[in-house]
Formats: C-alpha cells, structure tokens, sequence
C-alpha cells in the first residue's frame, strides 16, 4: 500500500468504532453513507450516522459519522478510526482528525502529497477514480459509482454482511435494472479490491448481533410529520426553511398515502405554501380558530417573523402547533448546523408579556410521540405549543425503538362547546367559566350565532368585550400566567435516572440525551457519579425542581452559547442559580460525550487520566474543535 | 376595536330575508368610528347585501387587520364570528379560516395601509391563491387610526391636511389586482350604496378572491380640499365604468340594460352577474381592455368604479388542493388517522 | 349649588391635590387640560398631567389627570380632590373615583341622576352647553367651548393666575383674532359663574411659587426627537404606531426647523415613511452600513416585527438606534396605555443566541440626553441600541431641567477607517485586531476598494469569511458576547440614593422613577426605610450588582406582569434571585407612590395606617384599580 | 454564502477601461453554485457592465437577500463592499443605504423568491420610492437554496421536477412593475449576455429604480422538461420586445436601426438610451402600450424580453425628499447640530 506506515497493531475491536467520511457535497455521496449506515442497522448492531453537509447545493466539502458501538453508545464520536478520504479540498485538515493509529482510505488515482502523510495513520489507497473510469462510460455515472465503490471497499475492510448490503441495492433499485447493475458493479470493483490488496477485515470491525430488535431507523422530520398525520392535522402552512423542509415534504407523502378519500379521491388534508412565516403562521391561526387541527413547521428566522402573531395567538387564547427545527443562529447563521439556540426566543416570543408552552423531543421517536401531544396541549390550553426539534434529531437517521400507536387514541379538542351545549346557553362568554386549568370554553364559527363572539388581539375583558380599563385587562393576564402555570401538568414529565452515592445532578434536553448518558456511564465507571435528568417540556414539572432542589450542583448541558436552558430553569423554578452550572456546546455539530466530560470535570476540579472513551483507548489527541 | 352595545330597537314593519330574518338581524355593535367616516357606509353596505342573499349570520366570517376601517367587522353580523387579527396579517388568517372551513362565507376587511403598505405581500398571494373570500379595502388614502400619515394608495400631488402633497406613485389596488391575476375586482365608493351592495352580493358568489376596493373618506384627515379622496372629489370624479345586477340563481333577469351594452356572466353557484351600460369597447371578462380603459381613464384623474373585472373560470384554493366540499373540519378523526396497523406496516419500510 | 351635600370640612391646602378630568376624545378637551397644566407650572408650581386617552379617533372615553405637589411629587396620584365630570358616558365610576370630602363638578345644563349622588362629595354644577349655547353659534364651536368655560372654572376655583392664562391664550392664538375672542369668552364664561356660584377658591387652591426655576415643559417624544437631532441623525425609517408616532412628528418639525441648509434649501436629513417595521429597520441598517447615524422608532409590535433583522444586525455588527415607546402589549393590547413590557423581547431580540444593550431614560430629560448616548452606544458597539422609552414618559408633557447640550460634544463613530489608515493596510479583515471592548475596526462603502468586505449575517469567521467551522464560528460568537459586556461599562450608570439605616433596597427603572422616590420618602417618614436604585442601562453595571448584593431585600418595581426586569437582573448579575422581589403593576396607566407602597408593605409584612399620601389625608377609600 | 478564494492569473493583453481596470477588476470570488446555474451567466453579464460603464468598484454597493440568486454579490467586484442580509428584506436595506449615500451605484440582487414571495411587498414599495437602484431578480421559477418548491413566478401548468404541476397563476414582476408604476422595466435571460449587458449599462444611468428580471435557469431543480423556466423553453419561447444600445454622454450615436422603428430616450445624466427594432404599435415609453403588448404575447405563453419600458421623467427618492447632491453621510456633525444657543433659544416655548 503506497504511503501507509504502520505505527502501532490496534487491538482487535469488534462494533466499537467510529468512521468519518469526507466528501464533496451534490456528488452523490449521500447514498452510499446511508447504505453503509442502514446495513450496519440491519446488522442488529447499534448505530448511528450523521451528516454534517453545508448551505450549498454542489461542490462544497460535506462529512458523514458513523458510529458504531454495541453498548449502544451512539452519540457522536470525535475520534474516528477510520476516514475516509474523498475530498482534496479538505484532504489536510481530515487527515489530521484521524486517531493515532487509525486508517485513511483515499482515492490513490493519483499519488498523495508526502506532507499530509502522517507516521501514526494507516493508509489505504483504492484508485476509485480509475475503477471507475474503467468501467462506467457517463461522466456522472462515474462520478456516482466512486461512492458505492469505496462503500464496496468499507464494505470488505470493515465485513459489512455483503447479503445484507446486497438486498438493500436490490430494494433500492427494485425495477431500475441498469441503476442495480451499475451499483452492484461498482460495489464489487471497491470490494474486490479491497479483498485483493489489504488484511480484510480491519482490526476494528463489524460482526452481526441482535441489539436492534424491531427497532427501525428515522429521521425525526419525517417521525413529526408522521406524528401530525396520526394528531389528526388537516391544514399545514409554512415557508420552505432548511432544516424544517423535510418535514413538510413527508407530511405530503404521508397525506398522499393515507388522507386521499379511497372513494371520491379527495385529498383529506390542506398544505399551503405560504408566502412567508408571518403568513403560515397566520394560515394556522386562521385554521385553529376554525378548529382544525393545524401546524407550521419552520426553524429560527421563520420563529423571529412569526413572533407579533405569536403574541394574538396567546393573547387571543387560539391553538397553534409550530415546529422549530433549529439551527444555527443568530441571523441566518449556519443553516444546515444544529443548535439548541431557540429555546428563549421560543419560550417569551412576542412583545408584551408572554409565554408559551415547549416541548423538548429528544429522538424521532419522541418527535413521532410528541406530536399529538402538542396538539392536545394547544388545544387544551388554546396556546401556541412549540415542538422544539433540531436539525440533528430532525435529519439525521437515528435507530429508536419502533413507534407505538394506541388506536384508542382520542384528541383532547380542549373545552370547545358543542351545538347542543351552546343551545343550552343564555349568553356565550368567551372568556369566563375557566375551569382548574383557567381555560375557559371556545366556540367555533359555523355553529350557531348564539355561540359567535369577537376574537381580537386588543385589550378584552373576560367577556370578550373590547376594554381599556385596567383592572379587566390584568384579570385576562393573571389568568393567561395561571394557565401558562397549569400546563406544566401536562407537559412530558422529566426522564430521570438516580444513581445510589451521585455528587452532582446532570440537566439536559433534546438531542443531548445519548451524549449525556454515555458520558454520565463513563464517568460513573470512574467513580465520578452523577444523576441523569431530561427535560421535556416547558413550564417546569415539579419533578424538574425537585431534582435541582436535590443537588448542589446540577450540570446543564445544552448548545447554545447563552445557557438558555440555564435561563429558563433560572427564571421559571425556584432553585437557586448557583446550582446551576452550564456545560455548553454550540459550534453546529452534535454533542459528544467527550464535550461533556472534559466540561464536567473542568467545573469540578478533578482530572481523570486516560479519561475517555470506548473500549479502553486512550483519550484522542485529536483537536475536539473541527 | 372599541364597541358599545348598540340600543336594540326592532321595528315591526321590518322586511324579513329569505331565512325570515330582518336587516336587524345582520347589524353589529355600535360604531365608534368619526361621526361621517366613509367606513360605516361601507358597513351599512355590508349589512344589506349579507341580508339580501341571506347568508346565515352563524355562516359568516369577518376578518380584518388593525385599523379604523378593521374595527368595521364588529359592526356588522353579530351573530357571526369575528376576528380583529394584527396589523397587515388578516389575508393569511383569512386563508387559514378558510382552509379549515369553506363553508364559510368569509369576508376580510382591511385599510389601505392595512393591505397596500404592511399587509401587500399577503394580500397579493391570497389573490394568487385564489382564496374564496371578499376582500374590502376601505381605502380612504391615510392611515386614519394613526392619524393622518399619507398611505400607498394616496395620488401623486394629493394633499395633507397641513397642505403637503405626497410625491410617491401610488399603489392602486385594481391595477395592480389585474396585474397579479385577480378573479374579480371591483372599485366603489362608500357614498353610493346602490353601486356596492350589488357588487358585494356577487362577491358572494364569486368562485374565487373577490377584491373590492372602495373609496372610503376619512372626514378626520383626509377630506379637505386638496385631497384627491375626499367625497368631494371623488363625487365629481367618479366614473362608473359598469353598473351590476346581481341575479340570485334561477330568478328571471329582470335588469334594465343602459345606454350602452350589456354582459352577463354566469357565477360559479348558478346565479348570474349582469353587467349593464358597458362602455364601447370595454369588456369585464378581458383583462387587456380593462386595464386599457382604466389606463386612460385614471391617467386623466378619473375614479373609476364598478365591477371592473371578473372571471370564474380559475379553481379556487379548495379546487386546486382537491379538497373535499365540506369543511374539513367536519371530517371524523377516524378517518384522518391511519391507526396502528397502518404505522406497522410503514414501519418495515424504515429498516 | 343643585345636589351639594357638605359632610366635611376640607382643611386648606395649597399647591397639594390633585384633580381628574373626564371627557369625550375627539372633543377638543386637551387643549383645555393642557392650558390649565401648562398654567399651573408657570405658576412656579410642581405639576404633572397624565392623559390616559383610548385607542380611538372620535366619542369614547378620555381622562386627564393634574397633580400639583408643593414638594415636588408629581407621581400619578390616585386620589382625587377634584373631578370635572364631563362623559355622561363613564359619570358613575367618575364619581366613585373621588376622595371622601372631595368635589366633583359637571354641567348642570341637565338635571343629575340622584342615584349617582354621594354624601361625602361637594357638588359643583356649571350649566356649561346652556352657557355655550347661548354664546356660540357654530355647533362644532359649542362643543369646543364647553372645555375652556370648564377651564375657566377651575382657574377661579384653584385660583389659576388669570393673567399667566390670558397670556397662554394670546400666544396659542396669536394672530388667530376670532379664535382668541372666543376663547377668552368661554374662559370668562366658566370664570364668572363660578365667582358667581360658589365660594372661590375651593380650600385646596393654588399660590404662586418659584419652584420651576428655568424647568421646561415637554414630552418625552419630542425630547427624543431633539436628542436625535443634536446626535447628527440623518437617517430616519419609521412606520406609524402609537405611541411613537410623535417622535418622528417632532424630529421631522425640527429638521425643518434646523437641518434646510439656509443655502441651498437642501435638507440636510431624510426621513423613510416605510411600508412596516420589518423594513424600517432594514432602512436604518443599511444606512448606518453606509456610516450615517440612522434610528427607528416604534413599540412593542414593531419590536416583535424586526427581530429578524436585529439578529442579523446584532450578528453583522451594525450600529442600528431603535427607539421603543413601549404600550400595553401582548398583541394590540391596549395601544394608549402604559407598559414596561418590552425588556426581555429587547434583551434578547431575535432567534439563536443574542444580547442587546439597552437604555433606560426616566423623564423627557433623560430621553435627550440619552439620544446621543444610543448613537454612540451603537456605533461604539457596532450593533443595536434600543432606547426604552415608555408611553407614560413620551406622551404626557413632563416638567423636567432644562436641557443642556455641550457644543464640545463630539459623536463617537466607534472604530471606522479613514481613508488614510485604509491605505496603509496591507490587507482589510473585518472582524480581527478588536480593542480592548472586543470591537474591532470597521470600512464603509465608498471610500477606497481594499477596504471592501462582505457583510453576512450567515457564518463567518473573524476574517468575515464564509466559515460554516465551529471554532471559526465560536471565535466569532464569543468575542461578541464579551462585546456585550463590555458595554456596561459605557451605558449611563444606575441612580442610586442611599439612606442611613436602610433595611432594604429598591430598584426601578424609567418613568417609575418619581413614583418610587416618593414612596420611598413617605415610607422613611414612617420609619420603613430603603435605598434606592434606578438602572439606566443594560448590559448592568458593576454598581448595580453591588447594590443588590448590598441588600437582603430588593424589590424591583415595574410595570410588566411578568417581571421583566427582575428576570435580567436575575439572569445577568451574580445577585441570587431570592433577594429580589417584584412589585408590579400593569394595568396600563402610569404608576402611583400608593402602588409601591401598597406593595412594599405587603411584602415586608408591616402594616402602616395612614399609610398615606398627600398632606396627612387619610388614605382614599377608593378601589386602586380604575 | 460559501465563497472560494480564485486563483489570481491575470492576462497581460487584457482590455483596460476608462479607468484603466480590466475586467478581473471587476470579478468577485469563484462561485460555489452548481455548474451551468443561470444565476452564474449574470454574474458574468454584471461584471462586463460595470467594468464597460467604468464604474471605480468601491463606488458600489452589492446587497442581496438570502438564495442561491443572492450569492451573486460575493461573486462580482470584489472592491465593493456587499451584504448578504436576511431572505426577503434586501429593498429596505439598499433603500437605506442609498439614503445614506447616494453616490453609491447600488446594486441589488435578488431571486423570485426573495422578490416575489416574502420580500414582495418591500419590492413593490422600493419600486413606489423610486430608489436609484439596480434591482436584479434571478428568475428561476423555484427556491433553488431550499431545493426545488415552486416560487411565485411558476407559470400556470409548469411542472416541478416530481412532475407536479403549478396551479397557480404567477406573479409576472414585469405586469407588477407596470402595475405600481417601476420607471425601468427589463426582462432578459441569462443565456443572452448581448441583450443583458447594455441594459445592466442603461440601468447604471436611470434615475430611480431599475427592474431587471432575468429568466435564469436552475439546472439542479428547474431544468427539465415540462419547466417553463427552462433553458430549451426559454430559447424556444423567447420573443426579444426591443434591442438596446446604451450610448454613454456625449458619444456618438453608431447603433443601427433594425427593421421595426427605433426609440431614443435621453437619461438623466446625459447618455441615451436607443431602443432598435421596435415593433410597430409598440412603444417603450407608453405604459398602456407595453401592457398590451406583453398581455397579447405572454397570453400566448412567449418570454418576451428586452428593455420593456422607460421613464425619466419621475424624481428618485432622493429628488423627492428634496437631499442634497452629495452623501448625507459627508456632511459634517457641525451642519447637523444646531448647538447649544437653539437649543436655548427653543427651549423658552417649552415653558
Ligand atoms: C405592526 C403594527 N404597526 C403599526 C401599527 C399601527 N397602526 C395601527 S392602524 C395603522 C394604519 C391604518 O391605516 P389603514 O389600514 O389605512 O386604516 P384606516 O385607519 O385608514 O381605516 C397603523 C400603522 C400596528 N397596529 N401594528
Ligand atoms: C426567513 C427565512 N425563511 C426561509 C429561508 C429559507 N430560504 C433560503 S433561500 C430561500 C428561497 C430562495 O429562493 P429564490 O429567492 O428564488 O432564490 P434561488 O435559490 O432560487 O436563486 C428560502 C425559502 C430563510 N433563509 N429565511
Ligand atoms: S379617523 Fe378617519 S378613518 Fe378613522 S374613524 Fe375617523 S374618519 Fe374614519
Ligand atoms: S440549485 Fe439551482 S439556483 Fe441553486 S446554484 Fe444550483 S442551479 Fe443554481
Ligand atoms: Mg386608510
Ligand atoms: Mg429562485
């Protein structure tokens, strides 16, 4: 092998490592990751990719992770064993994130500059551009089939089962002869000579076990549309935003496959495009106080424009589901990067005195599972509800346990009077007779004209009525806070893990969970011990509090720069904030456990040596920023 | 939106609708507009067109933005719905009402500042989209609940009340309606009911957005001389270019036809929009020689008003997302949701 | 005197009441309140006035409220000696509203409801339409004069100097001969059937005093329209909102006034009436890119409309001057009245990660001296200021010290290369060498072709590169929160009074500020006694954690529902939130010393009667919610 | 907005200009969209203009939106300061800046989402200001940087990539532009360098807002069959309306006239505008002309193309507002501060 050196055995490691693959972005890489990914899946080993791909549609560098590990730790990785090399524009800073002692597979079509070899890497070159050129014909074919070729090579060096990789090519290209013939050649040609020119497998390897059970792989945007088809919505408005887009294109598949009427072909279902986010926002609230169930889905910018209607939402007391899928922000940001950064936009949006219920899904299954329950809440407390995504949980595909549905599932359409019960009625007033959770009764138009009343984002009293006067405004308000208090109840309670002898509680939320509990195990085995809570919705559970009250510290982990978690526990529980310590992570690529790690014994005070990871390695000497 | 519950007096000898109901019925709370304001003219309109094709109160929708001219939904139909929305934001909500709900007859009152300057972008794609709705702009050139401030659609060298004339082209609502593809566009003036209640009787009708935009002073701050929309001038300006029957579905057309020639056009629900004394050479079923009557007619300072255009061949909204007739929200969860034999089967798609 | 009943002797007071004015909007009363306030403090005497008018153009409810206060408290006080009841319409909760022993004086054109008489009120009646109707033809003219013949009464029943009135009406009419005359009429009118009718002056009355020294009478609008003037504003983008439509009303009249080039005819500014807010704020980045000194200003609703946009400006580092004349909010809310409720929306402007600095003026006084602060703030900072302004402060005319200006008054530009220094750089690179406040130097257009960069509000690096690198994005996003504090240092220093023996402290801010002070003066003469501290600026000061630190308790007053300002302090200083305490009051019309007291005690537990207020009168029996 | 360093290689023979710059003088960094997008021919066209009308780079100023069409200011005239601001709100922020400043040439770049969805209203209210602008829309018919959904400008009928039609009538910035009164309007495609340059040239010189909208294909996600913004529909659809030349002041008038008449109009500054091979009954500078013109041949589903329509006669927002010839941003703090002696002498009305 031209270039490789071989500077340490590795030790043989079976389902425990992580690879990276590099790649230039609109050349087809994408589906070759997803095969490798989707059959180490198949494999029943416990995995996880994920994409770290730019705001660009052609020629701009583009990464893939997997990782694989058969304890299930499948947070995001920083030390890679293998990468892969297919990017020459990056080719110098991917080579040094390599581990010492790792591999780098290139494409030695043409040779490597000796700067960037390193003594401590393997280096395995596989001419794919030649393969290729040998065997495909069409410019953009040969292009494409690079990408199967080196996952053909992964697929011998790391033993990916080959009848498993084999059948997902079958099911792909099931009735597209030519593309199946061409995939499967260009698998062989990096396969083969893989098998002829290097010790397959790798030390570090694949073998096939049974972690995954009837586990299935999703990408969260697709779990929440498909958690809003099941809620029951009928009218969708939004503005096409990255990373929420996707979510929006499966809820149309969706409704494509189950809403058309089988009769009259009718479509069961509305999905509007709006101009912008201060009208789909408008397009929802239009829809609720019609009393469709209905929802937007969007991501930082779309929350910025839509926050004066958020206020008339609150205030008007009319039900909207928003999802956020967030990215990178302040402005626009890094778009195609994750962070956490919406949750105090999101929490006070709107001018005036507001605040709005959140829900905190920490994996697609969750989104599949906090969909309806965002619908109930906003129509049980006839509020905007936020479900609080990320582009992390919503576009990347995740391993979670196979969706559940309990077909004795009614919504909660929240206190909405019905024509008999407005009959019965002398006078409607819209906003009186609250009940325990200060949530007075609706009406909808269309009914009776007994029922009717005027909704408006103006200074009313609880009748409804238009008012100026002080006392009438601040009832509505003090009854709005007691609401906003009563949801708390109902949001998702807390996840929490005690561990006997803990010295410090961890927080988090969201997609933090993996890298959280895995680092809370690590630091376990090394006597470090620490409670495990996530939240999950906004306001607070009292179990949230208790939890804080409990420890002297509590580590909250979360991406943004400003704490915002931190804020909100601050703000909206009693606990003191000196119990409350950030650990935080916001340069747009998930959360690993090392970033939490390294932030929680820097807070406090204790070094640990060799303190990371899997299997016994000792700590990367790899830069942790990328 | 300030109201005060308006002295019930019924007389006996009221006119009763086709629902047995009299104009009472269709009447809001009390205005507190400007005592003359060109708006609770357009409300007096409203209220007898909606009586007249005796809409169910309960049937109706009325959306509007913020403004003088959006406190009107209050003062009309009180047995129906209303939603006074955020300044430039009721096209959307509008949208949304009826998204959910085509039953309804949904009507958005808006301002000129309202739907040309805050709110133009939204009302150009409710236009685009079709939506089935009546869209009023009581455009009176000001923004009156601010106070004065000249609005987009105020005509070059048009005065303010402290005598500056405003510079900027104005935005006209039905230029730019035909520019965009507007199904039905009408100009009116608050001061002549007879030319509006007809024309808000066929926006009823109407298979689509129905644009109306009516000249609709403010006496506070913008009816001096000077003032290009003053009743005054808009009196000795105004051009009626069509005059409309609105001719319920299978009732005898009994209009008269004036001096010049007529045009009926067949609504989408059966009923009929006669278009009677069309000028030589105008047609309101042709986009080109509307806007070229309106080009010269306004060019020379015209006003000119009526059912300008009108086409019922364009899908509306529901029609081009195939959507079922009824509300969907009259559509039964169970139905909406594929339940857990379904969510199983998909689920072997996700391995 | 028709339905006066006596129950109780009124002891004299001079120069120490307070009165209430109820009428029709649309009627032409202010122009009446305002002569008699206006008289009053060329009387020498300390006054305010507070209009609390609806959102409305014609025929609905409006008050105007006088207090006159020897000592110099001119909070709003919520005890009326005086009621001129001039709405039938809102005559029964007017004449609640009146303090036991109290006077009210309607027109006794019409005969008086019995029902709506008290026994503990003095009567006043004045046939004011019979009186104008006999005098005036012209209808409108009728209505009119009713205002200035009730003016006319009250100048004889306080003893209002009749020659400092006359004065006022010659230079308000001058050169206006029919207009004069007839005012002078219905002021005489009022005037004589009062001498007539009843013993003048009424036991609280007026004197001359010589408390005004060379103090102006002005709003806080137009106070800030001034400043933006003296700051070398030229650029203004604003869309009309109540209640900061005046602003741009005054600083377009001084621009005509001061900034026509006496030359040319040329006018030396520009100001954008724009299509919304989302665009105003755009109008004002682009020009303060281009260098010029530009500013909005809006309220709470226009806040929520650009937060977009100042995340981007916030991101790019772009100076932008908004001016916040906060109303009621959520929503529409209540657009004529009073409200603190914008802090956190401005704080935290905009999705992802964001901090702004704000200023907190009191008083019209403080509104033109902090203009030029905001500008300097925002070009210092390359970044957003919001001056926070309120309708309280810029609506109502505030007797305030006479403005200064220094003519040495130099604007702070902030770091922007000169031609010269651009031509010895080697190379331009946005956003390295910052100085010591993390600012680093900034290029405008137009000046020489090295300079050029790329403004973004998409990932950059500290170069201004499109970077979508975490560390390249954490650089960035790190300096900038270090930016931010920086500013604390630079915004106007909190307000603080101290008192020996202090057992708690108080914080407010902006036009709380007379309220406080005054409680805090009547609570100390009963013993009860706190320092007190006003913040003027965001991001907070060193002083003003000290001060909080200093004290077990501190109670923050304001005027939100949800504590806004607490939440900052809890969230930006290292004070615990267990000492601090919220006194809130947000029903819309501007803050009372009863208010605070009320509240202050409540907390603390003590209980104090007479607690209250003015000259040892018993505390009023009336609700504290109008 | 991802941009690339380009390798620097300049060609000795390269043709200098009046200010003796050659053309890299006026390139940008190397573009990061995909290879034949349209939007990078426009780049290209913009980059030969401004270095043919020899404007010095740091006299302009580059801002755009947020869109694949709104990363074009990165990629010409690397010596002018840019901004890349937020989706939709470019038009405020290029009405500032040339508030601020007016000697800038201000170029704004734009795609028909940006323009014509969210940021339509600030369009339209940019046009009614009249701001000396360039204003660029990079016409795909799509959201390129979102990947594919349709944007307002989809022709009725005109199929996505997934093979779904639009059913929605378009919003025709050119029939807008009229509509609200635009002084400059050109329509041009991105593949006919000719036609584009010398309007990009004319455009420098107009006085107020000039409306380019250029047909520029998305080869990613709009270039196939069944897309009317296509690169084959557009060359087989297009119907050049006028040809122009643009003639700098004082040069000698060396244009040929075609076939049809020719149509010269002076600019404000002096250069000319000749417009060659005008149909009959076409006429450039007739606002109802050009509607029915481009209503009779859009109607046929033609692109029609070229400098559609000019007006000088109409004051830019700075004529308007009556500034002074200079930057507000040169004149110095002692002229905009009256001083502490007004301030004084003001005060005693305040009493
Ligand atoms: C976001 C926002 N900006 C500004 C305002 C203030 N505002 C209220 S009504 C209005 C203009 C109303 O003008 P128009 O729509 O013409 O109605 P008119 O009062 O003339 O009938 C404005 C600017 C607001 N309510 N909301
Ligand atoms: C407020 C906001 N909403 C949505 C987006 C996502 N977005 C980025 S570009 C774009 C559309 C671009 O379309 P167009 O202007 O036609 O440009 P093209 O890419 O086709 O050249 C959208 C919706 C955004 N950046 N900001
Ligand atoms: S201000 Fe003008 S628009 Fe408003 S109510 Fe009065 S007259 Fe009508
Ligand atoms: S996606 Fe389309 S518009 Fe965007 S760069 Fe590629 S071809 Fe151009
Ligand atoms: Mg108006
Ligand atoms: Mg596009």
């Amino acid at each position: 092998m031209p270039g490789a050196r071989w500077c340490q055995v590795m030790r043989d490691r079976v389902n425990d490592f992580a690879l990276k693959l590099a790649n230039v972005n609109g050349t087809g890489s994408a589906s070759a990751n997803g095969l490798l990914m989707q059959a180490i899946f198949r494999m029943g080993i416990p995995v996880s990719g994920k994409n770290l791909f730019p705001s660009n549609i052609q020629g701009l560098p583009t990464w893939y992770e997997i990782r694989v590990n058969k304890n299930g730790y499948t947070a995001r990785s920083l030390d890679y064993d293998l990468m892969v090399a297919m990017n020459s524009q990056t080719y110098a800073r991917d080579i040094r994130e390599v581990r010492e002692g790792g591999y780098l597979l290139y494409d030695s079509s043409w040779p490597l500059d000796p700067e960037l070899l390193r003594d401590d890497v393997h280096f395995l070159g596989v001419p794919f551009a030649q393969l290729c050129n040998d065997n495909f014909r069409d410019s953009r074919e040969r292009i494409l089939m690079k990408n199967i070729a080196y996952a053909g090579t992964l697929v011998a060096a790391l033993q990916v089962d080959m009848e498993i990789v084999s059948t997902l090519l079958e099911e792909k290209y099931a009735g597209k002869k030519k593309l199946s013939e061409s995939n499967t050649r260009a698998l062989r040609l990096g396969y083969d000579y893989a098998r002829d020119h290097f010790d397959c497998p790798l030390p570090f390897h694949l073998e096939k076990m049974d972690a995954n059970g009837d586990k299935i792989l999703i990408d969260g945007n697709t779990a929440i549309a498909l958690g809003c088809v099941y809620a029951g919505a009928t009218v969708a408005a939004w503005y096409p935003i990255t990373p929420s887009t996707s979510a929006m294109d499966a809820f149309k598949v969706f409704c494509e496959k189950y809403r058309k009427d089988p009769e009259t072909g009718q479509n069961n279902y509305i999905i509007i495009q709006a101009e912008d986010e201060l009208s789909a926002i408008g397009m929802v609230i239009g829809a609720a106080w019609n009393g469709a169930r209905a929802f937007t889905s969007t991501a930082g910018p779309g929350i910025s424009l839509m926050n004066e209607l958020l206020g008339f939402a609150y205030y008007a007391e009319i039900p909207a589901v928003i999802i956020d899928v967030e990215r990178v922000g302040p402005s626009t940001g890094m778009p195609t990067r994750t962070q956490q950064g919406d949750l105090l936009e999101c929490a006070y949006a709107s001018h005036g005195d507001t605040k709005h219920i959140l829900l905190f899904p920490s994996n697609p299954a969750e989104c599949f599972e906090f969909a309806p329950v965002a619908f109930d809440l906003a129509e049980r407390f006839q509020t905007p509800v936020f479900l609080m995504s990320d582009l992390d949980i919503g576009m990347n595909d995740w391993v979670v346990p196979r969706l559940q549905w309990d077909d004795g599932y009614q919504p909660d359409r929240g206190r909405v009077l019905s024509l008999e019960e407005i009959q019965q009625l002398s006078k409607f007033q819209r906003y009186t007779g609250e009940d325990e959770n200060q949530v007075a009764a609706r009406t909808l138009p269309g009914v009776h004209p007994k029922a009717s009343y005027f909704t408006r984002g103006s200074g009313h009293n609880k009748y409804g009525g238009y008012t100026e006067t002080p006392s009438e405004y601040q009832e509505v308000m003090d009854r709005l806070l007691k609401k906003h208090q009563a949801a708390a109840k109902f949001v998702p309670a807390p996840i929490i893990h005690r561990r006997p002898d803990a010295i410090f509680g961890i927080v988090t939320l969201g997609g933090c969970d993996p890298a959280v509990r895995e680092a809370l195990d690590l630091l376990a085995e090394r006597g470090v011990v620490g409670d495990f809570m996530r939240v999950r919705g906004f306001p607070f559970d009292s179990a949230v509090e208790s939890f804080l009250a409990e420890h002297d510290i509590n580590f909250v982990i979360e991406q943004n720069r400003d704490a915002q978690l931190r804020s909100l526990l601050t703000l909206e529980t009693n606990v003191s904030k000196d119990k409350l310590r950030s650990v935080l992570v916001y340069g747009g690529f998930p959360l690993s456990a090392r970033h939490v790690i390294d932030g929680v014994l820097e807070e406090l005070g204790i070094e640990l040596k060799p303190v990371f990871v899997a299997a016994g390695r000792p700590a990367g000497e790899v830069p942790m920023e990328e | 939106m300030p109201s005060i519950v308006k002295p019930v007096a019924t007389h006996p000898s009221l006119q009763r609708n086709a629902l047995d109901l009299t104009i009472r019925d269709y009447e809001g709370t009390m205005s507190t507009l400007c005592a003359g304001c060109g708006h609770d003219s357009i409300t007096a309109a409203l209220t007898r067109a909606l009586w007249e094709v005796a809409t169910p109160p309960h049937m109706i929708a009325k959306l509007s933005g913020i403004g003088c001219s959006s406190k009107t939904p209050a003062y009309f139909v009180t047995g129906a719905h209303g939603l006074n929305s955020a300044h430039g934001r009721m096209p959307p909500i509008a949208t949304g009402a009826n998204a959910a709900n085509r039953e309804l007859v949904c009507i958005g009152i808006s301002g000129d500042g309202d739907s040309l300057s805050i709110g133009l972008g939204h009302m150009c794609h409710a236009i685009r989209r079709n939506v089935r709705m009546i869209y009023v702009i009581e455009n009176n050139g000001v923004y009156g609940l601010t106070k004065g401030q000249f609005s987009a659609s105020a005509d070059v060298g048009s005065k303010s009340k402290r005598g500056e004339p405003n510079r900027m082209a104005p935005i006209d609502s039905v230029m730019l309606g035909l520019s965009i593809g507007a199904t039905f566009i009408a100009r009116s003036f608050s001061g002549d009911k007879d030319q509006l209640v007809p024309i808000l009787k066929a926006a009823v009708s109407h298979r689509g957005f129905a644009l109306i935009d009516v000249i609709s002073p403010c006496v506070t701050f913008n009816d001096h001389e000077g003032s290009t929309k003053s009743y005054l001038y808009t009196r000795r300006h105004e051009l009626k270019a069509t005059e409309t029957d609105f001719v319920p579905p299978a009732s005898e057309i009994l209009a008269q036809i004036g001096q010049n020639g007529a045009v009926n056009v067949t609504m989408h629900d059966g009923s009929m929009v006669r278009f009677k004394g069309v000028p030589p050479n105008y047609d309101p079923t042709d986009r080109g020689k509307v806007m070229d009557y309106l080009e010269e007619h306004q060019g020379q300072g015209e006003v000119v008003t009526g059912l300008l255009y009108l086409d019922e061949s364009v899908p509306d909204m529901h029609e081009m997302n195939k959507t079922p007739d009824i509300a969907l929200t009259k559509i039964p969860y169970q139905k909406l949701c594929p339940g857990r034999a379904a969510l199983d089967r998909l689920q072997d798609d996700f391995r």
